[in-house]
This record gives C-alpha cells, sequence and structure tokens, in this order.
C-alpha cells in the first residue's frame, strides 16, 4: 500500500528540489514513513478524541472498570510496530551503505573548512571561484562546480573546529572533523544551482558559512576547471582574486568588501606605522606583509594578539602570489578606513 | 559518602511520636538497624557504581590512544617507576587490610583496636600520598607534563625546575604541625578521647613524610642504577639535567641518544628516532606534515603528552580520592574514640570501608595500566 | 528483587545466619583476612615478574588477569561481597556491564575509522615552546 | 465508580472536613526551617519553586531567539550574542529545568508520600543535593554574566576548547559537573528509598506507576550521569591545561568527547521523559476514574526503555563519520527503543476506554501530552532511519522533533503533575476554568511554534543560524507568532496556580478521586506524612472511591 502511495504523493512535497542519485531513496523512505506516522497517529488522536467524547463525565452516566488488561491487544499492538520499524531500520541501513560506500572513478573534490568559509580544490589543483549574491546576510559565496551525471567524491578535512557539509539538493551531509579525514560521495542528476551549508555549530558566523553548488553539463565543468587554474596577469586582479581564494576576506576587510572579522582592515593601512603587541613599531610595508602572511605570530598587531588565530600561508602560497597580494594591499593605501565598523 | 553520614543520622526531631523507642543511633525514618544498615550500604553500593562509571570514561581514553599509538605508551611508561609502583600497591593493599580489620573490631565492640586500624589506614593512606608526591615533583622537573605543557626534552635549553617536592609538602607539614599541637593539648589534657584521635592523626601526619623519604630514595636508587646505563628514563634524566641537548642542531642531540638505544629495548630506539626526526629552525613555519603513522615521533607534546595526560587525570583523581578517603577516615577514628560503634551499628565503619576497598580496586587496574607496560 | 524489610522483622530471624549473637553483622575472621592480603601480595609480585617479558600483545591480557583476580579477592572478601545481599552484587556487577558497553561501542567506532586520521606530528618541532609560558588558551597568533 | 451525582466543574464545597490544622507548610516557621529542612516535602517545593524559576528564565532566552528570527538576516542581536543566547537556553533547559523538573520536584514530594514513609532513605543527601543544584544554578548565572557561553549545551570540542569565552566554558562545565552529582545523589536516594523503605503489604506491583517511572529514572541517573562528570572535567582539564585527549592540534580525538558526552547525555533524555510518562499514567488513570490499563506492561516499559537508552546514543553521531558498523549497530538499537514508547502510548488510550473522562486542568495537558508526545515520537522514526537521518541531521527537524519530546512531552506532563497535586502540595483549590484555557492556549501555541520547523527542517534549514536564507522567512514568522502564544499559555498557568495561593479554595483530601497513598493522607500532608501507619492496596482500585459533596472531594467507601 505504502509503495503505492508513494508514487502517488506529490513527491517532493516536503523537500527542496532532489539533484543527486540519493535523493529518489531518501525521500521514498520519508514519505512511506511519513504515511505509518499518519497510519498511526490519525487513529490514536481518533481514538482519544472519541473516547473523551463518548465516556467523559457526565450525569447519569458510569463508566466500566473492567478493561483493565487484554492480552491479545497488548501483544498485536506490541508486534506489529515492531515489524515496521525492524522494516524502517532495514530501508534505512541499506540506503546508508550505499551512501557510505564510495564507487571507484570518482571525480574528485578536496573541501577544506575553516571558521567560516569553505574552500574547494579541484583535481587539477585549481581553486574555487567567488559568486556575488544578492537578498543574502553575506554578500558573495564561494562556488563549487560539478559536472551532472558524474559520481563526486568529497574529501573533507577542517582546519579548526567541527563543521559539516551538508547540500540538502543532494540530501548528503557529514560532518568535517579536525585531526581527520572524512569523505563522502554522491552521483548528480540535474543541472542547477543548489545551497550548501555548514550544519555542525561553528561559532560566530555558522549561519554564514555557506556556499552555491552549480551542477553543470561535463563541457562547462571542463571549462570551469581551466579557468580554476588560471590567474590574472595584472597583479592587482590576481591579488584581489586571491584575497577572496584564499580566505582572507573571512577575516580582513579590503575597500568596501570583505567581512568586518576578527582580523585587522587592510583600509589604509599601507605605509602607516603599526603598533605592536609587543609594545613597538614597525611600518606597515612589503616586508612586514609577507612575514604577516607567512608567519602571522611573529609581529602581531595591537589588540589581535589573542582574536582568532591566523594560521600560516607558508607552502600555500607561491612566492608571485604573496608580491600580487602585496599589490592588491598596497592598493588599498588610500581607502576609506572607516568603513570597518 | 554522604550516604554514610545520613546513616548515622542522631536525627531529633520535634514529633516524637514513634511508637517505640529509637535509640540515639537510630534514624527516626528507619524501624528498626537491620534497614537503617541496609538502605545504607545499598547507598553505598550505588555510590560505588557512580565511582566505578566516572573512572570508566579515564579507562576508555586510556584504551583508545593506548590501542592507537602503543609506542607512545610504551615509550612513557619507562618513565615512571615501578618500584614506587609497586611499592605504593603494597602499601594500598595492606590500608585494605587494616580496613576490613577495623569493620570486624567495629562489630566486635573492639574500640582500641578500631581506633589502631583506622588510623593504621590512614598511614597507609599518607605514605601513599609522600610516595605519590616524590613521583609528580620528580616528572615535573623533567618536564613530563600533561598535554600542551609537556616539554621534556623539546627544548634542550630548559633547564631543570627543581622546588616542586617542597611545593607539594607545605601543605601536609602544616596539617602535620597542627596535628603536632593538637596532639601535645591531647597529652596535657591528659583527655582519653582527644588522645586517641590526635594519635593517629600525628601518626599519619609523620607517615606522610616518611612516604616522601622513601619516594626519594628509591628514586635515587633507581636514577643511580640506571642514570648511565642506557635505560630511556634514565638517559632523559640525564640529558635534561646536563643541558646537552641543544634544540639548534638536532643532529648533536640525536648521535648520543642513538649510542644508548642501541644498548637497550624499542622504546629507546623510538625515543632517539624522535629526537633525530625533530628539526627544522625554530623560526619558520613548517606546515604540519601529514603523517598516516604516528610512529616517526613519539617524544613530542602531541604524543608523549597525550600519555601523560591520561597519566595525571587517573593518578590525580584517584589521590583525590585517597584524600577525600583520608577525610572520613579521620571522621570515622573521631567516632570510634568515642566508641559509638557496636554490632547495630557500624555502618558507618562497613561504608568508608568498602568505598576504601573501591579506591583500592581502582589502584589494582592502575598500577599494571601504567607502570607495567612493556 | 522482592526484599521487602518490615518492622517486624526481629532479630532473632537471623538466627540461621551463623552468627545470631552479632545480629545481621558478620565478623571476618582475622585469618582470613591476612589470607586475602598474601594472596593479594603474592599476585602483585606475581605481576611484576610478569612484566619483565616481553609478551607481546599477550602482555596487557596477563595483567588484566591478575589485576582481575586480585580485585576479585577484594570485592568477595575485604568488601565482604561473598556474604552480602544478592542485590548489591547485582548493583555492581550490573555496574560492569554498562562499563563494558560505553567501552566497547567507544572503541569499536574508534578503531573503525582509524585509518583516517591525520597525525599533527611535526608541530612542536617548528614551534619552540616557552617552559614558563603559563598554560592558557591556543597559541596566541595574531593576523597581521 | 460512583460520580454520578458529581457535577462537572470543579468541586465547589464550602466546608472542608480534612483540612487539617498541622500541616508540614505550618510545622515550623523561618527561613531556616527552610533553608535547613530534611523533611523531603519542603525539599520538593524548594526544588518547583526553583526549577520553575530556570524554566522562565530558560523560556526567556527561547524567545528571544524567535524574535530574533523574525527576519533572515540583521535580527536584532548578533551573531555572537544569538550563539550565547541559543547556548544558555539549550543548557538552563537540560541541564537546570527539564533534568530535575519531574524527579527532583515532584519525585521528591511524592515519593515517600506514595510509597507511605516518613521520609526518604537519607534526608540530609535530598538536602545537599538540593545545595548542589542551587551551586549549579549560581555557576551557570556566573557563566551568562560574567561573559557568555557560546559552545551550544552540547559542548563540543574542539570548539569548546578554541572559543574565547573560556572563563564562562569553566563556570557552566563546573556547574554541570555539580548538577551532575546533585542528579546522582537524588537518584541515588530514591533507588534506596524504594527498596529497602517499602512498607508491610507495598509490594513491587502495588507502587503506583509514578514510581516505577521515578524508579528507573534513578536507575538512569546513577549509572549514566558519572560519565557526564568525567567528560566535563576532562573538558574542565583540557581548558586549564591543555591536556589534549579531546584536542586534534594534540593528536585527541574530538569525536571521542561526542561518545562521551552523548553517553551521558541519550540517557539523559530518558531522565526527562521517563518520569513525565509516570505522571501521565497517574493523570490518566486518576482522571478516567479507571484502573490503568496494563500496568505490568507500563512498569517493565519503564525499565526496558532505561537500560535500552544505554544502546543508542550514537544516533546523536550518525554524521560524524562514525564507522559503518557503528553507525548501523546504533540505528538498529535506536529502533528498539521506541517500541516500549509505543506500548506506553496505547496503555494510555486503553485506560480512557470505557472510563469516566473528567475533562480538568491535569487532564487536558494528559490528553496533549498524548498528542504532542506521539508526534514527537514518530517523528523520530526517519530520524534513526539512517539514509533520512543524513537529510535531517542537525536541521530544525531534529530541534522540532525533539521539542515535541521534550517540551511537548516532558513540559506539558510536569505542567499536568503540577496542577494535578499543586491542592496537595499547597492546600489550594486552583480555577480549572482559567486552567482549562491555558492548556488549550498553550496547546495551540505548542503546535504553532513546532509544526512549521519540521517543514524548514525537512526543506533544509540548518539548526543554530542566526540568519538564513529568505526563502525559510514565512514559516519562521509563523514559529515565532507560535512561540508568542505559547509563552501566554504558560504565563497564564503560573497566574491561575499563583492566585490559588491568594484566593483559593482550600482543597480536601482527595479531589480528584486518586487511590494512591498521597490521596489517604491530608492536603497539605502532616510533617510526617501519615499519622497513623497507612493500610496499602491497589493503587488502581477506584471501586470503593465515591464523590462525597459534604467534603468536596472523594472518600474511600469502607
Amino acid at each position: 500500500m505504502s509503495f503505492f502511495l508513494a508514487d502517488k504523493v506529490a513527491p517532493y512535497a516536503w523537500f527542496p528540489e532532489g539533484a543527486s542519485s540519493f535523493a529518489p531513496q531518501v525521500d521514498f523512505l520519508f514519505t512511506v514513513i511519513l504515511w505509518i506516522c499518519i497510519v498511526f497517529f490519525v487513529p490514536i488522536v481518533i481514538a482519544m478524541g472519541y473516547f473523551m467524547w463518548v465516556y467523559r463525565e457526565r450525569p447519569g452516566y458510569r463508566g466500566s472498570p473492567e478493561a483493565l488488561h487484554n492480552t491479545a491487544i497488548e501483544i498485536t499492538w506490541t508486534v506489529v510496530p515492531t515489524i515496521v520499524v525492524v522494516w524502517v531500520f532495514w530501508e534505512g541501513a541499506m540506503g546508508y551503505l550505499d551512501m557510505a560506500r564510495i564507487p571507484k572513478g570518482t571525480v574528485d573534490v578536496n573541501v577544506t573548512a575553516k571558521k567560516w568559509q569553505w574552500a574547494f580544490k579541484y583535481e587539477n589543483g585549481g581553486e574555487h571561484e567567488v559568486i556575488p549574491v544578492e537578498n543574502s546576510s553575506v554578500t558573495e559565496l564561494p562556488l563549487l562546480v560539478l559536472p551532472v551525471d558524474r559520481d563526486i567524491k568529497i574529501i573533507m578535512r577542517s582546519d579548526d573546529v567541527l563543521h559539516s557539509f551538508y547540500i540538502p539538493a543532494f540530501r548528503a551531509k557529514r560532518d568535517v572533523v579536525p585531526g581527520r579525514y572524512n569523505y563522502m560521495w554522491f552521483h548528480t542528476t540535474k543541472e542547477g544551482l543548489y545551497d550548501l551549508f555548514c550544519t555542525e555549530y561553528c561559532g560566530d558566523n555558522h549561519s554564514q558559512m555557506n556556499a552555491k553548488v552549480k551542477v553543470v553539463s561535463q563541457e562547462e565543468y571542463k571549462k570551469a576547471l581551466e579557468k580554476a587554474i588560471q590567474e590574472p596577469e595584472d597583479p592587482l586582479e590576481r591579488g584581489k582574486l586571491l584575497y577572496k581564494r584564499q580566505g582572507c576576506s573571512t577575516c580582513h576587510n579590503a575597500g568596501a568588501e570583505g567581512a568586518n572579522g576578527p582580523g585587522p582592515s587592510y583600509n589604509g593601512s599601507w605605509g602607516k606605522p603599526v603598533q605592536l603587541e609587543s609594545g613597538s613599531e614597525v611600518a606597515f610595508d612589503e616586508n612586514y606583509v609577507r612575514e604577516s602572511i607567512l608567519n602571522p605570530q611573529a609581529k602581531a598587531r595591537k589588540g589581535y594578539g589573542k582574536a582568532s588565530p591566523m594560521n600560516s600561508y607558508a607552502g600555500k602560497l607561491k612566492d608571485d602570489q604573496i608580491d600580487a597580494l602585496i599589490t592588491f594591499i598596497k592598493s588599498l593605501e588610500n581607502a576609506n578606513s572607516a568603513t570597518k565598523k | 559518602m554522604t550516604a554514610i553520614q545520613e546513616n548515622l543520622a542522631h536525627v531529633v526531631d520535634d514529633h516524637a511520636d514513634h511508637h517505640h523507642e529509637h535509640p540515639s543511633w537510630l534514624a527516626h525514618h528507619f524501624d528498626d538497624a537491620e534497614q537503617q544498615y541496609d538502605s545504607g550500604k545499598l547507598g553505598m553500593w550505588l555510590f560505588l557504581v557512580t565511582e566505578v562509571l566516572f573512572f570508566s570514561g579515564m579507562f576508555c581514553a586510556y584504551a583508545l590512544y593506548r590501542n592507537r599509538n602503543p609506542e607512545v605508551f610504551e615509550f612513557c611508561s619507562s618513565f615512571l617507576n615501578e618500584k614506587l609502583g609497586a611499592i605504593n600497591t603494597g602499601v594500598l593493599l595492606f590500608s585494605s587490610l587494616t580496613m576490613a580489620w577495623a569493620v570486624r573490631a567495629a562489630q566486635l565492640r573492639q574500640h582500641q583496636l578500631l581506633v589502631g586500624m583506622l588510623g593504621a589506614t590512614l598511614g597507609c593512606a599518607a605514605i601513599f600520598l609522600g610516595v605519590k608526591a616524590v613521583e609528580y615533583s620528580h616528572k615535573w622537573e623533567l618536564g613530563l607534563l600533561p598535554g600542551k605543557l609537556y616539554v621534556a626534552q623539546l627544548d634542550g635549553a630548559h633547564g631543570p625546575h627543581k622546588g616542586y617536592l617542597e611545593f607539594i609538602c607545605t601543605v601536609p607539614a602544616i596539617i602535620t604541625a597542627l596535628c603536632a599541637l593538637y596532639a601535645i593539648y591531647a597529652f596535657a589534657t591528659k583527655s582519653l578521647f582527644h588522645q586517641r584521635v590526635a594519635g593517629p592523626m600525628l601518626v599519619a601526619g609523620l607517615c606522610f613524610f616518611g612516604g616522601v623519604g622513601l619516594g626519594q630514595y628509591l628514586e635515587a636508587q633507581e636514577e643511580a642504577s640506571k642514570g648511565h646505563g642506557g635505560h630511556a628514563a634514565g638517559h632523559e634524566h640525564h640529558a635534561m639535567v646536563d643541558g646537552h641537548v641543544d634544540h639548534g642542531s638536532h643532529e648533536h642531540a640525536a648521535a648520543p641518544e642513538s649510542v644508548h638505544a642501541a644498548e637497550t629495548k624499542t622504546a629507546a630506539e623510538i625515543a632517539a628516532s624522535s629526537s633525530a626526526s625533530m628539526g627544522g629552525s625554530p623560526n619558520v613555519y613548517v606546515s604540519p606534515i601529514e603523517l598516516k603513522t604516528p610512529n616517526a615521533d613519539v617524544n613530542q607534546r602531541s604524543m608523549a603528552g597525550l600519555f601523560f595526560s591520561i597519566y595525571y587525570c587517573m593518578t590525580g583523581v584517584h589521590a583525590i580520592h585517597i584524600i577525600g578517603g583520608m577525610i572520613v577516615i579521620t571522621w570515622l577514628i573521631v567516632k570510634a574514640a568515642r566508641e559509638e560503634f557496636h554490632e547495630q551499628y557500624f555502618g558507618p565503619v562497613d561504608n568508608v570501608g568498602l568505598y576504601w576497598h573501591l579506591v583500592d580496586f581502582i589502584w589494582i587496574y592502575l598500577f599494571p595500566l601504567l607502570y607495567l607496560i612493556t | 528483587m522482592a526484599h521487602t524489610t518490615t518492622s517486624e522483622h526481629n532479630h532473632d530471624a537471623h538466627a540461621g545466619h551463623g552468627h545470631h549473637e552479632h545480629g545481621f553483622s558478620h565478623p571476618m575472621p582475622i585469618w582470613m583476612l591476612f589470607a586475602v592480603f598474601f594472596a593479594l601480595l603474592f599476585l602483585t609480585g606475581l605481576t611484576v615478574f610478569q612484566a619483565q617479558f616481553d609478551l607481546g600483545n599477550a602482555e596487557i591480557w596477563a595483567s588484566l588477569t591478575i589485576a582481575t583476580i586480585k580485585a576479585a579477592l577484594v570485592i568477595l572478601f575485604f568488601m565482604h561481597l561473598l556474604w552480602d545481599k544478592p542485590l548489591n552484587a547485582i548493583v555492581i556487577l550490573g555496574s560492569l556491564i554498562f562499563v563494558a558497553l560505553f567501552l566497547g561501542f567507544t572503541l569499536m567506532d574508534a578503531e573503525g575509522y582509524r585509518e583516517n586520521l591525520i597525525y599533527n606530528s611535526t608541530i612542536e618541532a617548528s614551534q619552540p615552546v616557552d617552559p614558563n609560558a603559563p598554560a592558557e588558551g591556543a597559541p596566541a597568533v595574531a593576523a597581521p | 465508580m460512583s460520580v454520578v451525582d458529581r457535577p462537572i466543574t470543579a468541586p465547589v464545597h464550602s466546608e472542608v472536613d480534612s483540612y487539617p490544622e498541622h500541616h508540614f507548610l505550618n510545622h515550623s516557621k523561618g527561613f531556616l526551617s527552610w533553608a535547613l529542612t530534611l523533611d523531603h516535602k519542603r525539599i520538593g517545593l524548594m526544588y518547583l519553586v526553583g526549577v520553575m524559576s530556570s524554566f522562565a528564565l530558560g523560556g526567556m532566552f527561547a524567545l528571544m531567539i524567535r524574535i530574533h528570527l523574525w527576519n533572515f538576516k540583521d535580527g536584532w542581536l548578533s551573531n555572537q550574542t544569538y550563539n550565547q543566547v541559543f547556548t544558555l537556553h539549550g543548557a538552563i533547559m537540560v541541564f537546570l529545568f527539564i533534568i530535575p523538573s519531574v524527579p527532583a520536584a515532584l519525585g521528591n514530594f511524592l515519593l515517600p508520600v506514595m510509597l507511605g514513609t516518613k521520609d526518604v532513605a537519607f534526608p540530609r543527601l535530598n538536602l545537599s543535593s538540593f545545595y548542589l543544584w542551587v551551586t549549579g544554578l549560581v555557576l551557570f548565572l556566573t557563566a551568562l554574566s560574567v561573559t557568555g557561553l557560546d559552545t551550544g549545551w552540547t559542548f563540543y570540542t574542539p570548539y569548546s576548547i578554541e572559543t574565547q569565552q573560556g572563563g564562562a566554558v569553566l563556570a557552566a562545565t563546573f556547574g554541570v559537573f555539580v548538577l551532575g552529582f546533585s542528579s546522582i545523589f537524588t537518584g541515588l536516594n530514591f533507588i534506596v528509598t524504594i527498596n529497602t523503605m517499602r512498607p508491610p503489604g507495598m509490594t513491587w506491583f502495588r507502587m503506583p506507576l509514578f514510581l516505577w517511572a521515578i524508579y528507573a529514572t534513578s536507575i538512569i541517573q546513577v549509572l549514566a550521569t558519572p560519565v557526564l562528570g568525567i567528560t566535563v572535567l576532562l573538558l574542565s582539564a583540557e581548558r586549564l591545561l591543555g591536556i589534549g585527549i579531546f584536542d586534534p592540534k594534540l593528536n585527541g580525538d574530538p569525536v571521542t568527547f561526542q561518545h562521551f558526552f552523548w553517553f551521558y547525555s541519550h540517557p539523559a533524555v530518558y531522565i526527562m521523559i521517563l518520569p513525565a510518562m509516570g505522571i501521565i499514567s497517574e493523570l490518566m488513570s486518576v482522571h478516567c476514574h479507571k484502573g490503568i490499563f496494563g500496568y505490568r506492561m507500563i512498569a517493565y516499559s519503564s525499565i526496558a526503555i532505561a537500560l535500552f537508552g544505554f544502546l543508542v546514543w550514537g544516533h546523536h553521531m550518525f554524521t560524524s563519520g562514525m564507522a559503518d558498523v557503528t553507525t548501523i549497530v546504533f540505528s538498529a538499537l535506536t529502533f528498539t527503543v521506541s517500541i516500549p514508547s509505543a506500548i506506553k502510548v496505547f496503555n494510555w488510550l486503553g485506560t480512557m476506554y470505557q472510563g469516566t473522562v473528567s475533562l480538568n486542568t491535569p487532564m487536558l495537558y494528559a490528553l496533549a501530552f498524548i498528542f504532542l508526545f506521539t508526534i514527537g515520537g514518530l517523528t523520530g522514526l526517519p530520524l534513526g532511519a539512517l539514509s533520512t537521518d543524513m537529510h535531517f541531521h542537525d536541521t530544525y527537524f531534529v530541534v522540532a522533533h525533539f521539542h515535541y519530546v521534550m517540551m511537548g512531552g516532558t513540559l506539558v506532563a510536569f505542567l499536568g503533575g503540577v496542577f494535578h497535586w499543586w491542592p496537595k502540595m499547597t492546600g489550594r483549590m486552583f480555577n480549572d476554568k482559567l486552567g482549562i484555557i491555558s492548556a488549550i492556549i498553550v496547546f495551540v501555541g505548542f503546535n504553532l511554534t513546532f509544526l512549521p520547523q519540521f517543514v524548514l527542517g525537512s526543506r533544509g534549514m540548518p539548526r543554530r543560524y542566526a540568519t538564513y536564507l529568505p526563502e525559510f522567512q514565512p514559516l519562521h514568522q509563523l514559529s515565532t507568532i507560535g512561540s508568542i502564544t505559547l509563552g501566554s499559555g504558560l504565563l497564564l498557568a503560573l497566574i491561575v496556580l499563583l492566585m490559588s495561593l491568594v484566593n483559593g479554595k482550600k482543597a480536601p483530601r482527595n479531589p480528584w478521586g486518586g487511590a494512591t497513598l498521597e490521596w489517604m493522607c491530608s492536603s497539605p500532608p502532616p510533617h510526617d506524612n501519615f499519622s497513623s501507619a497507612p493500610t496499602v492496596g491497589d493503587p488502581y482500585d477506584f471501586s470503593n472511591i465515591e464523590y462525597d459533596g459534604r467534603v468536596g472531594g472523594y472518600v474511600k467507601r469502607t
């Protein structure tokens, strides 16, 4: 009966549009469970209402105290739910095994989570781009591009605390745990733009740790991969891109962009003396920026010594990339520092 | 513990409409002595259940990390002095014997013997803590500290710290001095009650320092026999004290180590390899290298530190239980000195006994698990 | 479980208990206390002796077995569980089941994902610590 | 069953035969006579005031959350404040309110009276566990006022190790440690009392089902809470010394913390719900004036839930990357616990069958409980099934689910219980009509608040989000409206109770027609509960209990 109904009800009434091979399985099981719930819940409520009414206390009515025990009915309402939940467990476990067993020949994506930013790295070493979003608490989000009709494997690690990688449209979720790799996979079935959330509480901007997932045709995916490894020739543009791609924008404010995060703003800093935690002063110049990227704690700026720690970018950035970032920060020499609250 | 206190509630409530006479040692809401005794005892067993589950968390952490990095546990265990551990085991077992005997004495109204047995238990507990104080201070001097505080040999410039033992001993010294004053008072006033209480307390205070002396003697003996013999533990100490290890040139540090290591067992080899792989200029951040196997590098904060975290947690919580036990035993001595116990009312002694045996029980597992890993 | 304590219960009912002169108390004979104590000492010696041999994986099981025998002696005699009410024995033994559940599931899981672990092995090598530094917070790192 | 002459409304009576001149409330006077009391009834009342105040505090935080979420962005709280508010809402509700609510407040008051004894086995331990609770409260308020706790009530590592709110984490973890011991001592006390202090005639199967539920709860408290103790102790050590057991930076394993935490905190869910089920069993039978259906099944299922409850903690960690085998085993075990719960619901319905249902305030709360708890229980199915849980985990679906169980279940049952035993505790009758209205508002407001959250969750709205996608806004606004309705219903309930103290009629010995022992002693009970030893009979035999208009309550026909 349930099978029949599952096909008949509007398939995604409760759900966002499904775009992975898991979606039909999960939606089917949920629909069946929903009907099981209805089959149990409605009679319970009807019985309750009926008893409330016909056995209500009223003049001239006297209840009968006999019905205190009925072995047959008690066994029935023990055994029937047992059978039902065994089936539900079995379906759920089979579906889970499908999610847990990663097939061969996947398209791999490396995901690194940190407060409060997703970073995606494609197989060719290219990195994700950032797209603007409207009508949201953030102005832009990282974009993960995936090919349609392929098995995708997500290799996840965290730089700091627990996060969780969740794409509702794919019905797929896995925590990102520091100190270990976690893996997940899914098979994309439909082109489109989907939401990606962090679902494990990770601190202040947890609710803004989102991303977009764009599932595209295989040709477009190839193009996107090529684009992902390109960086603009112009050092300023390149620096600007790196500023977003490397996650600097999560903590540092630059121009009108980026978060008013835990790190100091870049605006109007260049060339001016910097008060250090140690009490001394240094000039904000090429050397200082380079050192602060490679060894952030060496010359911590006053007031930021104990703020959210920044990790070193040594080994993550090439020399010319650092130069590009320096160019970018230099360009903000006269930017209005008042944009930082 | 608190269950016991309830047991002897001398509740004198103003609503005394009881059907039969309640003796002073029987709480008003109990019908008879046996009901009171059974309640107290069941309460105590349930409390022991909570203790068992409380410790199980730490045993779980132990099992998990030992299973994951057995070589770390082997390496670190060699820093623990198994002679001290064994002696402490013996001391605790003896205190269990005297405690069990104390229960018998309480049941048989042997008041003087009861005070003596409780005093002996208290003294054993003090010896145990004295030895423990030596063990702890010795490790702190070597920088064998828990978790991220672990500094043993990571930094050659870091010389040995001294004075931890004196620091630990301050509080026991004050307590012992107070006990001595109390004892003088007791003997001056010739009060039998005060003498019975002060005597065991003073003895226990002195026992602590006996334990310290014993610990130091054995620790020194251990160093003498192993300090230059190439044993891992001895060697570590040696290196630390002499300050030969220079973090700037790790090869220099590694060389003498491997000489020693060659003569000893696996643990030392691991130590050597650990030092050898410690490298890199300290001023440049090197991004973490991901190792699939943890074997390479044992003597460092994230490896050995974890063992010592578990070591300090387990033995520390155990020591807190010993101290708690000493407090309730002192309370029992006061009651015993007043000759309150008899065959109808010995629940407090019995229940403190159960608690004390549980503390012993835990140590029976801690000793081989921490000290005797090979 | 159906043990009831009642007020009509008087001490004569305990006559069959063997120690009627002490009511519900049960003094242990001294020889038994000493026998248990020496058995415990012997087992301690045995476990120290055993630890001198490298038994590999068997070592942990050997020492745990000896420890368990010792623990059983303490519980049965020193804690006189042998003469105690069965309920108390159920209580304490029951707790061990829950300990086993706790350790069992947690360790089973930890084993299961072991291969995914990332070891931070070289962090200290590159970050010399100041041994005098107080223990607080993560190493302070600041943004430029 | 002879209620023929009884008016349907609450009993109206001018004279009360049994209102006692001396009772536990006026037994002794002065602040110290309360602060140092060893009387379980006074301790129970102090707990009642305490947990209700904590609930008010937690409820205020809940309203702050809901009001903040009216807009999808730029709510009136900053992200940081929002995180602190939901953390404190959770922590206060769980540790200070729900866990002690039924066992410590109602249980303390009722257990010895229902059992027929003078007091619990260890009265001083009882008082000390109350003061431990107070200490825990103070520590929580410290965490709240000094800085703000922002870890979530679960204190997950490594966030709780890294967060800047270190002082708050320490204060709160120590508070949890202390509260844990308060809970343990209460449970220990109850187990011993039930085991060794039952009076003659009170056999195991003559115990009221509320006591069975409390007994099962106490087993969990004694077995599970110590593990929470060591967990928060290790977490404090982690913060203070950096021991690294849970810190991935020191090669510790953060997932281990989750195992430790949930080994307690899942059974704790049953600490919260089992006593509530016990209350419902009492309420259903008394207000249907009919013996409970399937007494033994309900009693056994309480114990079964308590024991199975220990086997299922892993379902909080399905997405954490647990090993597949562990995951599947935990899923299977999770379903086992659903069966005893289902049995109870059916038995309560069976109790109504052919009964004489009095639709008064406590009964309406009980019926609301059955409705809400059934939804809460059934929505557990897609969370226990693995593949669907991958979608629902950590979304609003979970939030709605556990609020249906914890709030729709425990809180509603607690309120029903408070109304039911209020005449016994205070000696005053409340205004039943207003009480009924409060029950209806609470019921409507509750569903309005949490039904939309099921939809939000299944559409992918993650929990603990300070800002969200604009498409979720209508449902969030619906939920906010519901929460305000719910809040006003609860406020009305409080007013009804407080008003009764001012102008309530004096309560008869047995206003509802209960057959358990607490209705045999006066309202409020005397200092040592029973002036003479009570005769213990079947707690659900209503055949001799009739309404007597002269006393305004029920009397036992002899």
